[in-house]
């Protein structure tokens, strides 16, 4: 199975090693991640504003280009999953949005929310299924305590992303059983860990991390798993005494599937 | 032309309600003030699937713009089984309408249940905008008795 | 030619201050068929009647046309007073120019306009309005409920004190309903049980009342006076007659890690059991789901010890049918599922638990034998947060858009008992607003303030945090200090919204009885028939109406039994002319319209059809008025025109369509 | 009628939002659930209550307009979908088009760098500081 892979901004910088065990994985599991090329930058955030059509062009483009290879269009990062399916949404079901964005880009045909935005997780538990991946393990992460850290971005607004329960999601969870390892819940693991605060108020992300650290910590994680650069960025930065190593949910899926040091595609 | 002095289109728009859901759901409309045009006019009959095709023919014929028939949602008929009948009837009735010229639009079969004052009238101002964006229905037209 | 009268009605300044009565009065004499035309403030009132009245019979009116509102609402009193003064009822029309134009309409002129409309379509139809002689039919001497808790006991109690005969349906093995899962009651609180148990016994005794537990409705026909109903008696397993209630086989029984439903699976019960000690009947059965005899076949040990030899694993459903006359409907609530609400942490903490689960916790014969105790540890709480309105009041996609109305009573109730009977644990109510009207309501609420000071917060809970050591965070806004709060607790009660027991849709479907978004049934009128569903002989008693707490409930369960009282009284009803009518000359008996008609009115014979040039035998359509509802479905099916609807006459919505459309 | 500069202000915000604040019960769930709410001067419940009573200079003026975390806690819990998160959002950015009011200069930006900021923050930082 093909998908148009959009990897999005940080993926192609400094968060490289979130997309390259992706593309292990992916060789490892049977998918692949065809890059759109010429992708521009999702913007980060998704622009709110019902009258702000420019800034969710980008997103249209890598959409519909998708669209035109007849592929979904699968993401890594939180950020650019939320922006996209947001967009998506907004092409699908807001006439408004959708007329004057189409009327913008001139296409062969108007772009009306066809394309499937799936983020690489849903991926692993609707088209692969955990069970599967549980088979393809070589490196059972046994033993290993991992908190699940959502962020905000995943999850919410849980109405247009169905990505998972927003207040209780499992699919962090099911991935790490998947993977032999032994997830920690803990309640913080969907709260916001500061975001873009951390360029100015560095008081707020330092704030946060403690809280989700201290939590985390609690139930007896040895480490945290994420999907989002900008939530690892400012864990990362935290200096909280509770602090645990995070990682990018790619790198340990590589490393039980035995592909951590293999050959890219 | 169905004008006001203002030049503006007013539709000619018939609705015929089923009398234990939506015409008691206009009633709501009615008691909580929930406005909608007066371009609209309202029949009671007893069922939805009481409405014979020859009621929709004849008020395009006679100049309708557009016609609505409400009815109980699926599974609520007074009569078990009527709306079902109606949507039935309608689907078929409006495609050969639309073929013939007076478009889609001009046509629709919604559900209100008697609780629905809001529905109904949100349905009504919806109905009329589309039809004044649709404007005069002048196929049918060389059937009517007009000067 | 008809001679037609039309009486604009003023509804006060309801319909005047938007039409201009006399505006209409004017234009609709000219119509043809009209003689007469005039205009009274209220025309529903006794002077407004008599001017009808009187214009019948000094015009010798053929027709009368009320221009007024809503036909739902005065059709009834018209025609009855056209009838008195020696016309035909069914000559009689109103236009609504209220409902649909007065109170929808702001421009005086357009408004106007719109009821000369009306009034005209009216007036096109009684041309053609021919007299019709109601049928008669008769009352079966004996009601229904659905339903067995204290809305359907208080119903059929009254029924049946009043001597007709009442038969309960209940679904689960004992009636009681939500009120036996109660441990007190607000505003007094008195002791749930203490005074519900003598209403049990009193319907099981009653030598008027048959109760039908662990049976559902399966299907109805018919209509108000003679309904059909078809009563599945699910298989108990266990004979009604020959049980002494022991108890023996439910200690006996192996298979003890069922679900208890009766305490919210807080705990577990046996697969043969009574979900409650007082239940009526006190007649265990058997949960074939989970009773090892029918998943292994290998056990039976209930049977063994069962002295009087009433256990019977060979029993089969069993369909009884009964002929009833009137139907109420008393099917209750239950309360939301709260897995979309995990910011209150409902699946993850067994702590965090709602309000029937603090009953059942706090009841003597609950889980924890009334003992107030954490689920998790079964140790005594410290500190208790209660967080209201958690799925009522919402216009999101996750809650109900109604206020559930009983929450804010039966929080103030949990918090003052807590209080009371154990002064040292803390307790916090997070609240929109607390809503207590009802006789001596607020100053209930007001003594868990006052008297036992109850920590009422106004403001929302955002999320609640389990923590490692087992309490749990509790982030919340004051709202009066617009502060945000975190505190600890050790449990949090959730006031789930209440939702129509899930069941209804079904039922209202089988009853073809209106319901509403909400799954509420509708009542026939908001104010003045509440306890009525417009479908004739359906009643309605307790929360399938709407959410009311047990006062209400009991008191509406009265009024629904005075309705179905005063129905039963009656030896014959009349029915509805406006029945099918089948033009033999045009029918060719294809049997379409039976094949449309939900109540089996049509049938078919061999009839010598005679007219010009036509005297032939053939088979053609016959409608069986006693049958037929006049829903009309048979005349939009008829092919060749020869179904027509009295009343609702082809030509007669034609000639509407074509007054409007002119 | 015409309508006063404060006035015409609360009606561009409710457009830029998408969000009808006057569905908004006063239940405070927002304030309850938003993980700045400390930082804020005005806090979530009170943005929404201001724009119904057109108070859009103080708005305006809020340091809240710029600790908003856009974690969307808000509009996921609130029981009316009023969307909290939006307003604040369309108040912002009726501050940065009409005002000038941009949060984040580009250049300021190098002293705020370190060698592992994602491109991902400084992304989302123009869009939510900058017009």
């Amino acid at each position: 199975m093909k998908y148009s892979y959009y990897p999005g901004c940080t993926l192609k910088n400094k968060a490289q090693d979130l997309d390259l065990y992706a593309r292990r994985a992916a060789v490892a599991l049977g998918f692949e991640l065809v890059e759109i090329p010429e992708w521009q930058c999702c913007g980060g955030v998704y622009p709110l504003g019902t009258d702000e059509i420019a800034s969710k062009l980008s997103s249209v483009r890598a959409l519909n280009y998708a669209k035109e290879q007849g592929q979904d269009l699968i993401t890594l990062c939180s950020a650019c999953h939320h922006v996209l399916k947001r967009v998506n949404d907004d092409m699908k079901n807001v006439a408004d949005i959708s007329d004057r964005a189409n009327n913008y880009m001139q296409l062969d045909a108007p772009y009306k929310g066809e394309t499937t935005v799936v983020h690489f997780l849903e991926v692993l538990r609707d088209r692969i299924g955990f069970d599967e991946l549980k088979k393809k393990v070589v490196n059972p992460l046994t033993g290993k305590k991992i908190g699940a850290y959502y962020g905000c971005l995943a999850l919410r607004p849980g109405k247009v992303l169905e990505f998972d329960d927003p207040e209780n999601p499992q699919i962090m969870e099911d991935f790490i059983r998947a993977l032999g390892a032994e997830p920690v819940i803990y309640p913080y693991r969907n709260e916001c860990c500061g975001a873009y605060t951390a360029l100015e108020d560095k008081n707020i992300p330092a704030k946060r991390t403690k809280m989700i650290f201290d939590s985390a910590d609690g139930f007896g994680a040895d480490m945290l798993i994420t999907a989002c650069p900008l939530c690892m960025y400012n864990l990362n930065k935290s200096e909280a005494d509770s602090k645990v190593p995070v990682y990018y949910f790619t790198e340990l899926l590589a490393e039980a599937l035995g592909v951590k040091e293999g050959v890219e595609q | 032309m169905p004008m006001t002095e203002n030049g503006e289109f007013r539709p000619l728009i018939v609705a015929f309600c089923c009398n234990w859901c939506s015409y008691a759901g206009a009633d709501l409309a009615g008691s909580s003030r929930l406005s909608y045009p007066a371009d609209v006019k309202i029949i009671r009959v007893p069922c939805s699937g009481r409405v014979n095709p020859m009621f929709i023919l004849r008020a395009f014929e006679r100049g309708a713009d557009g016609v609505i028939i409400c009815g109980c949602h699926p599974g609520d008929c007074h009569y078990t089984s009527g709306n079902y009948f109606a949507r039935r009837r309608m689907t078929l009735l409006f495609s050969m309408l639309d073929y013939i010229g007076v478009e889609n639009g001009r046509t629709r079969v919604e559900w209100v249940s008697a609780a629905e004052g809001a529905k109904f009238s949100a349905t009504m101002n919806e109905f009329v905008e589309k039809i004044k964006s649709l404007g005069e229905n002048v196929r049918l037209g060389d059937l009517r008795c007009k000067d | 030619m008809q001679r037609i009268g039309v009486f604009v009605c003023h509804c006060g300044t309801n319909i005047a201050a938007t039409v201009d009565v006399k505006k209409v009065v004017e234009l609709v004499r000219f119509e043809p068929g009209v003689v007469h035309a005039e205009d009274y403030p209220y025309m529903c009132s006794e002077v407004g009647q008599q001017k009808i009245a009187e214009a019948i019979k000094e015009k010798q009116l053929t027709g009368v046309v009320v221009c007024s509102c809503s036909p739902r609402m005065h059709e009834a009193t018209f025609r009855n007073c056209a009838e008195k003064a020696g016309l035909n009822p069914y000559m009689v029309e109103v236009a609504n120019i209220r409902e649909h134009c007065s109170w929808i309409h702001k421009d005086m002129e357009e408004a106007t306009k719109k009821a000369v409309i009306l009034a005209r379509a009216a007036i096109a139809k009684v041309n053609l309005n021919t007299p019709l002689q109601a049928g008669e039919s008769p009352v079966v001497k004996r009601a229904l409920v659905i339903g067995g808790g204290i809305a359907g006991i208080q119903t059929a109690i009254d029924i049946a004190e009043a001597g007709y005969k009442v038969d309960i349906v209940e679904k689960t093995p004992s009636i009681g309903g939500r009120m036996s899962q109660l441990d007190k009651t607000f505003p007094t609180l008195d002791c749930s049980s203490c005074i519900l148990t003598p209403k049990m016994v009193e319907v099981s005794t009653h030598p008027n009342i048959t109760i039908h537990t662990y049976s559902e409705v399966d299907k109805v026909s018919g209509f108000v006076g003679n309904f059909t109903v078809d009563i599945k008696k699910k298989a108990r397993s266990v004979d009604l007659d020959k049980c002494t209630g022991c108890g023996v086989c439910q200690q006996k029984c192996p298979m003890k890690k069922v679900p208890n439903e009766f305490n919210r699976e807080l705990n577990t019960r046996s697969a043969i059991y009574t979900p409650f000690a007082q239940a009526v009947p006190n007649v265990p059965v058997i949960d074939r789901e989970h009773c090892l005899m029918f998943k292994t076949g290998k056990c039976g040990v209930c049977s063994k010890v069962c002295q009087a030899g009433a256990v019977d694993y060979e029993q089969q459903d069993e369909i009884i049918t009964e002929k009833y006359g009137a139907i109420v409907v008393a099917t209750g609530f239950d309360i939301i599922k709260l897995d979309k609400y995990d910011e209150y942490a409902y699946s993850q903490s067994p702590d965090v638990i709602t309000s029937l689960e603090l009953e059942r916790i706090m009841n003597a014969a609950g889980p924890t034998n009334g003992h107030l105790e954490r689920m998790s540890d079964h140790k005594p709480p410290k500190n208790m947060v209660f967080i209201q309105c958690v799925g009522s009041r919402c216009a999101d996609h996750r809650g109900k858009s109604y206020c559930s109305k009983i929450c804010c009573m039966y929080t103030a109730k949990h918090a003052m008992l807590i209080r009371d009977k154990y002064p040292d644990v803390n307790v916090t109510v997070f609240y929109i607003d607390v809503r207590t009207p009802g006789k001596n309501f607020d100053e209930f609420y007001r003594r868990a303030v006052e008297q036992y000071h109850v920590n009422y917060i106004k403001g929302q809970v955002g999320k609640v945090a389990p923590q490692p050591d087992g309490s749990l965070l509790v982030q919340g806004v004051d709202l009066i200090d617009n502060k945000q709060i975190v505190m600890n607790a050790d449990m949090v009660v959730l006031a789930a919204a209440i939702e129509p027991n899930p069941d209804i849709r079904k039922i209202a479907t089988m009853l073809t009885a209106s319901i509403d978004t909400n799954n509420f049934l509708t009542e026939a009128h908001a104010k003045l028939r509440p306890v009525e569903s417009p479908t004739a002989g359906i009643f309605l008693s307790g929360v399938t109406q709407g959410p009311k707490d047990i006062p209400e409930t009991v008191s509406q369960a009265g009024a629904a039994a005075v309705k179905v009282i005063g129905l039963l009284a009656k030896d014959k009803l009349k029915t509805n002319p406006c029945t099918a009518k089948c033009d033999v000359m045009m029918c060719n008996g294809c049997s379409t319209c039976a094949n449309v008609c939900p109540y089996g009115a049509i049938t078919y014979e061999d009839q010598e059809v005679r007219g010009p040039g036509v005297r032939e035998v053939r088979r053609v359509a016959q409608v069986n008025v006693a049958l037929c509802q006049g829903c009309g479905a048979c005349t939009g099916a008829c092919p060749s025109g020869a179904m027509d609807l009295q009343g609702f006459s082809n030509r007669q919505l034609i000639s509407e369509v074509d007054a409007i459309c002119r | 009628m015409s309508l006063t500069m404060a006035e015409k202000q609360a009606e561009q915000i409710r457009q830029i939002s998408g969000s009808d604040p006057y569905k908004c019960m006063k239940c405070g769930k927002c304030s309850a659930s938003c993980p700045s709410f400390n930082e804020m001067d005005i806090k979530p419940h009170q943005f929404v209550s201001y724009v119904v009573n057109d108070n859009i200079e103080a708005l305006a003026e809020s340091k809240s307009l710029w600790k908003c975390l856009g974690c969307f806690a808000c509009v996921e819990r609130c029981p009316r979908d009023v969307q909290p998160g939006r307003v604040v959002d369309a108040a912002r950015q009726l501050v940065e088009r009409q005002r000038g009011g941009d949060h984040l200069h580009a250049e300021d930006i190098p002293a705020l760098l370190d060698d592992d900021v994602p491109q991902q923050l400084l992304v989302s930082a123009f869009r939510r500081y900058r017009r």
